[in-house]
């Protein structure tokens, strides 16, 4: 029932893009208002169907995915949360599913973050994790399979200094609990014992320090999540192979669930997001075509 | 989020909705939204700085909790004084003093990032483009000619001391629409960034918001 | 030691020993704990059954270029971890402190692994090193022992030699175009579209008896961006002193509302103006990214200031900045270094600094000979960059077929060296 | 003399901290220069709190308009300021005392957060959907050859990532597989892109090396050359 008012609100909407062209041409164009509410249903009707689009695996995220599968159980993964609520949605889906594919695999996860609220968004994807019922069949323990060292301030000199040691920066995980009585880190010095640094990130500090000192100063290991307009400016690391793969917005985070076949919230709202994208692209269109007719008229 | 209270939910929502009625027009709910993200907001940092930086870097710095096995950090104490002189400003007849830890920041930033920048963005950026030229397909090969000219007609076009004239001019040119290239590509991959944001926005509504308000009432 | 043969060490390590780690765990811990009974001597005596061959030529030397606090050891790989028996699992490090005979264990590797860091040790102390290969079943070979090694402190990091090289020929351009400049030099510089309309947009702003909004981005003193912010900023500034106009600056950070309301006011000083000069014009609003933009687009929308200026660094705000701007109808003067923000600026505003131009413009603005010879300077590091790009794929297109990476890069400045010296 | 220290100051601080680099007994300097930066920053809010304060309260006083505004944020402030200096409602206040992680789950600091400033945050942020479809339908057109080029990119990255793009090329033979949007938006943003990128970022390098220079040696010293008041 929703699902078929939202498709039919979806096709009057974009019928009633026509209107919008005509008013654009005859050179009075729809208020700005008037764009905001055709955003508004663009990005919401899509969340009243339950569809989901195809999704097409890049070789970007293959890599990251490839790499992450390789790794022996028992792997130390270094994740640092470097976002806050407003990235979340972008990056929450890459988050829940690096967990369940982390636990399942049974790696151990060394959580922390250069951003106030990352671990926080960290716990929350671990929550969401653990609810997986074959996550639950491995029954990851807090302190022995993972553990969230909390947000530590000074941005990237937080990752120089745990070069030389992550004691020195995190003596304590959140959870108060002193680093040499946590389980899972028996054996963690530096970047030398961790097989792998996964990074979220959503501006800076992030991935671009990572690469800097995580990896050029200490030679980790690296892959990455990126809020899709952070994406570009990670290329050239990536390119530069700084870094081994790239998760890139909520196309990144749907293509990430396909890649490890656990389809979650990325691939849901990625129809939203298509056709918020296709309103956008049409008023470019729209937009453009008005200004060639009438400058076609002021020539001719 | 997930584990919050149904007020707090209701109230988040609320706020929510308050700050989409600003593309309407200005208005009191916006004005009340933005009042209270202003005091709130400001304070939230205040007390998030406190903490992680005068009481854990610096009191803990230089007087280490027993047993922890540290020694005093007495550089600190440094820090410590040059913000003190910052708020000589409070203070009408000695306020020039405020001007020294000002300084320190200052010179401080610009030898900072000249180095940082300098190694992470000119050697590395340089290094990374010397690839090969010729490479094993007709593509790659196209590929790294483009990052090349590329790389170079972009710097052409940043030059202040040289006119932009003949074949000069014509490089600079073709920087330049490398330059729009990479910001048509910037802004393309930003679109798709900033709707998850509305629509993560629009799912908590219409979700968790929407159940909670059917419960509350 | 390159970053990308470390990683394929690592790889082909992750192939070969699956379980090595989870056996490691398992074996090592009772060894741990054993701690300092672990001697050379107890080992040798050992002699357990199927212990697999022990690593050889184990070398122990100071970590190059440090503070005297880390010791590398390496060695060659046990003949049963690449050949023989095959069942090494990895090597097991231990460390005496100035001949004594009590070696500690201080780390483990994977098998197929050849190199250890030992971190955090004291600087002019004497070490010894002998490392072990273990296998899945927990046997343990001969330890071989390293000749002793002293850690040293150095003076100067010689791996970033070209680093200094580069640094001390592009600041040194900079200098000498600024000494020469001062010498009267006339010199041409391009125009800045963005710049020429500074003043023009503060005029119309007068005309119109409106205030100016300036944001000096939206991070703190600690990023250049902001420090290129403020240097604009008091050219804004004089001129609007000049022509008795207002101007807003509302700041995310305090500290940048401080060094704000010192450029203004001697900005205001300079022109003669220090009367008119109004503090609270200059103002902290919060922290929190959002809620400054939430204030910044409130102050927009109820004094409607005829011209925006946003220099400095800016993130995702840029473009609810410059919509709301353009709704009310400002001139709006832009310019970031960060390059994901550009698009929106250069779409909604009337002008746009692009990256470099922002570092530029106060120089500019100045229009003083000192300040503008220093772009000069820059731009010598241009041809300089330019010509290592070129060069570097050059000699890259002729030389190997692996792509290039840091190490090669110093291999590349080699290159050109002895093109140009003749020298190795 | 009030002029001569600082500048004296911006230019020590300056130079040995590009020194550091290159000496290893120095690197320390690189990191305790940021914990002091961020010990500053803390005083600093004395003056910037204080600041929005009075801004705040002279406009409750003086009942200006929107002075009721003005209140709701000194109330906002010191609401947050209370719960979270003295950790109100911390659940883990019991055991850990002031040690206790601010953020902890439960604390009333935490729950304001959760429900006033995290959604503000959210939805501020989100109305660059709106802002980003009204720049499309006003801005973005191609008005020039530069503005076309910038057009014509962020147009093929957008449809590179629907699938409706996808299949509008889907049909081209595999010897044309080049411009098949996907894979075209994909070789823009690994090449052309990442030239414009490598260029603006060298340049941005040298902009900063020589702004600094400025700075450090003291002809642009703007930020604190103070008359003698």
């Amino acid at each position: 029932m929703g699902n078929t008012l939202a498709i039919i609100g979806m096709a009057l909407l974009g019928l009633s893009l026509i209107y919008v062209l005509y008013r654009t041409i005859i050179g009075n164009p729809v208020s700005r208002r008037v764009v905001f509410v055709y955003v508004a249903f663009a990005a919401g009707l899509p969340l009243f169907m339950d569809l989901l689009p195809p999704v097409h695996v890049t070789p970007d995220v293959q890599a990251l995915v490839d790499a992450l599968e390789e790794l022996p159980p028992n792997s130390k993964i270094l994740a640092a949360f470097d976002y806050d609520p407003p990235s979340a949605p972008e990056l929450q889906p890459m988050a829940e599913a690096f967990f369940k594919m982390a636990f399942k695999n049974d790696l151990d996860v060394i959580v922390m973050g250069l951003w106030p609220q990352g671990p926080q968004q960290a716990d929350q994807a671990i929550a969401a994790a653990l609810l997986d019922p074959d996550v639950q069949a491995m029954n990851p323990q807090y302190g022995i399979d993972y553990v969230n060292l909390g947000f530590q301030s000074g941005n990237e000199f937080v990752i120089q200094r745990m070069g030389s040691g992550f004691k020195a920066m995190f003596s304590r995980d959140q959870r108060q609990t002193p680093y040499d009585s946590i389980p899972v880190l028996q054996n963690i010095v530096n970047f030398s014992n961790i097989d792998f640094v996964m990074n979220f990130s959503a501006g800076k500090p992030g991935t671009v320090e990572w690469v800097q000192f995580a990896v050029d100063r200490f030679g980790a290991t690296l892959g990455a999540g990126n809020t899709a307009v952070q994406a570009p400016q990670i290329y050239p690391y990536l390119r530069a192979n700084q870094m081994v793969g790239l998760l890139g917005g909520m196309s990144g985070a749907a293509e990430f669930e396909k890649a490890l076949g656990m389809p979650g919230a990325g691939s849901t709202m990625l129809l939203s997001q298509i056709s918020t994208h296709a309103i956008v692209i049409l008023f470019i269109i729209i937009g453009n075509t008005a200004y060639f007719r009438t400058r076609k008229r002021k020539n001719g | 989020m997930a584990d919050a209270s149904p007020i707090g939910i209701f109230i988040a929502g609320v706020l929510t909705l308050g700050i989409f009625s600003f593309l309407y027009k200005d208005n009191p709910v916006y004005k009340v939204c933005e009042a209270i993200f202003i005091g709130v907001s400001a304070a939230y940092w205040a007390v998030e700085y406190f903490y992680s930086a005068l009481y854990k870097k610096f009191w803990l710095g230089v007087i280490p909790p027993e047993g922890s096995g540290a020694d005093p950090d007495m550089w600190l104490w440094g820090g410590a004084i040059l913000g003190v002189l910052m708020l000589c400003r409070m203070i009408p007849k000695i306020n020039w003093l405020s001007r020294w830890p000002l300084a320190f920041i200052v010179g401080a930033t610009a030898g900072l990032y000249m180095m940082t920048f300098f190694v992470s963005n000119a050697m590395n950026q340089i290094a990374s483009t010397m690839q090969p030229l010729i490479q094993d397909t007709f593509l790659a090969t196209l590929g790294s000619f483009t990052v090349a000219i590329g790389t170079v007609t972009g710097l052409i076009y940043f030059f202040f001391s040289k006119e932009h004239k003949g074949i000069f001019g014509g490089a600079a040119k073709v920087g330049i629409w490398f330059l729009m290239v990479t910001f048509g590509a910037s802004f393309g991959y930003t679109v798709m960034s900033r709707m998850s944001l509305l629509i993560g926005r629009l799912d908590f509504l219409f979700s968790s918001w929407a159940t909670n308000f059917g419960q509350m009432f | 030691m390159s970053r990308l043969s470390r990683l394929s060490i690592s790889r082909k390590t992750f192939l070969t020993s699956l379980l090595s780690l989870l056996v490691f765990a398992a074996y090592s811990a009772p060894l741990l704990a054993q701690d300092s009974d672990i001697s050379v001597t107890d080992s040798t005596s050992a002699e357990l059954e199927g212990a697999p061959a022990a690593p050889t030529n184990v070398l122990a030397v100071d970590h190059k270029y440090d503070i005297g606090e880390a010791v590398d050891v390496s060695w060659d790989l046990s003949f049963d971890d690449t050949a023989g028996m095959r069942n090494v699992a990895g090597y097991i490090i231990y460390r005496s402190v100035a001949g004594s005979a009590e070696f500690d264990s201080i780390g483990a590797v994977f098998s197929l692994t050849s190199s250890f860091a030992d971190i955090g040790l004291t600087r002019g102390e004497t070490y010894q090193y002998s490392v072990s290969s273990y296998t899945l079943s927990g046997q343990v070979s001969e330890p071989i022992v390293s000749a002793e090694v002293t850690t040293e402190r150095e003076w100067f990091d010689w791996d970033e030699v070209w680093v200094f090289i580069l640094l001390v020929l592009i600041g040194g351009s900079v200098m000498y175009f600024i000494y020469h400049a001062r010498k009267g030099k006339q010199m041409f510089l391009r125009k800045i579209a963005g710049l020429q309309a500074v003043e023009e947009a503060i005029g119309r702003a007068t005309e119109m008896g409106r205030p100016i909004l300036f944001i000096p981005g939206i991070h703190d003193m600690d990023d250049v961006q902001t420090i290129a912010g403020m240097t604009i900023l008091a050219k804004v500034a004089k001129q609007v002193a000049e022509y008795e106009s207002r101007i807003f600056v509302p700041t995310r950070a305090s500290l940048a509302m401080t060094a704000a309301r010192e450029t203004v006011r001697e900005a205001y000083m300079t022109a003669g103006r220090v009367d008119a000069y109004r503090a609270d014009d200059i103002y902290y609003v919060t922290d929190e990214q959002f809620g400054y933009v939430a204030a910044v687009n409130g102050i927009m929308t109820r004094d409607k200031p005829a011209t925006c200026f946003y220099l400095g660094a800016f993130f995702a705000e840029s473009l609810i900045l410059a919509e709301t701007g353009n709704s009310i109808g400002a001139i709006q003067i832009a310019g970031t270094a960060q390059p994901a923000q550009l698009p929106f600026f250069v779409a909604a505003c009337d002008y746009t600094l692009i990256g470099e131009e922002l570092f530029a413009a106060s120089a500019y603005l100045s229009g003083e000979a000192k300040q503008l010879g220093s772009l000069k300077g820059q731009d010598v590091g241009k041809v300089i960059a330019m010509a290592a790009v070129l060069i570097g794929a050059v000699l890259a297109t002729l030389g190997s077929e692996e792509g290039m990476n840091i190490e090669t890069f110093r291999g590349a400045f080699h290159g050109i060296w002895s093109v140009f010296g003749g020298g190795q | 003399m009030k002029r001569t220290i600082p500048w004296i100051i911006t230019i020590v601080t300056g130079f040995v901290l590009v020194i550091a680099e290159f000496v290893p007994p120095w690197g320390k300097m690189r990191e305790d220069v940021l914990i002091y930066f961020q010990i500053i920053s803390v005083f600093a809010f004395f003056l910037g709190g204080g600041s929005l304060l009075k801004i705040n309260l002279q406009k409750v006083f003086s009942k200006r308009t929107d002075w009721e505004y003005a209140l709701v944020t000194v109330v906002g402030f010191f609401v947050m300021l209370a719960l979270g200096l003295f950790k109100l409602g911390n659940p883990e206040m019991a055991t850990a005392g002031y040690a206790a992680d601010l953020n902890a789950n439960g604390s009333w600091f935490k729950n304001l957060f959760d429900a006033v400033k995290a959604p503000l945050s959210a939805s501020m942020y989100s109305l660059l959907a709106f802002f980003i479809a009204s720049a499309s339908y006003r801005a973005f057109r191609a008005k020039n050859s530069d503005a076309t080029v910038l057009l014509v990119s962020a147009f093929i990255i957008l449809m590179g990532q629907t699938f409706v793009g996808v299949v509008a090329t889907g049909w081209m033979p595999d010897w044309v597989s080049f411009f098949k949007v996907e894979n075209l938006s994909l070789w823009l943003l690994a090449k052309a892109n990442l030239a414009g990128q490598r260029a603006i970022l060298i340049g941005i390098a040298l902009g900063i090396v020589s702004m600094s220079l400025r700075v450090i040696l003291g002809i642009e010293r703007t930020h604190l050359s103070g008359g003698d008041e």
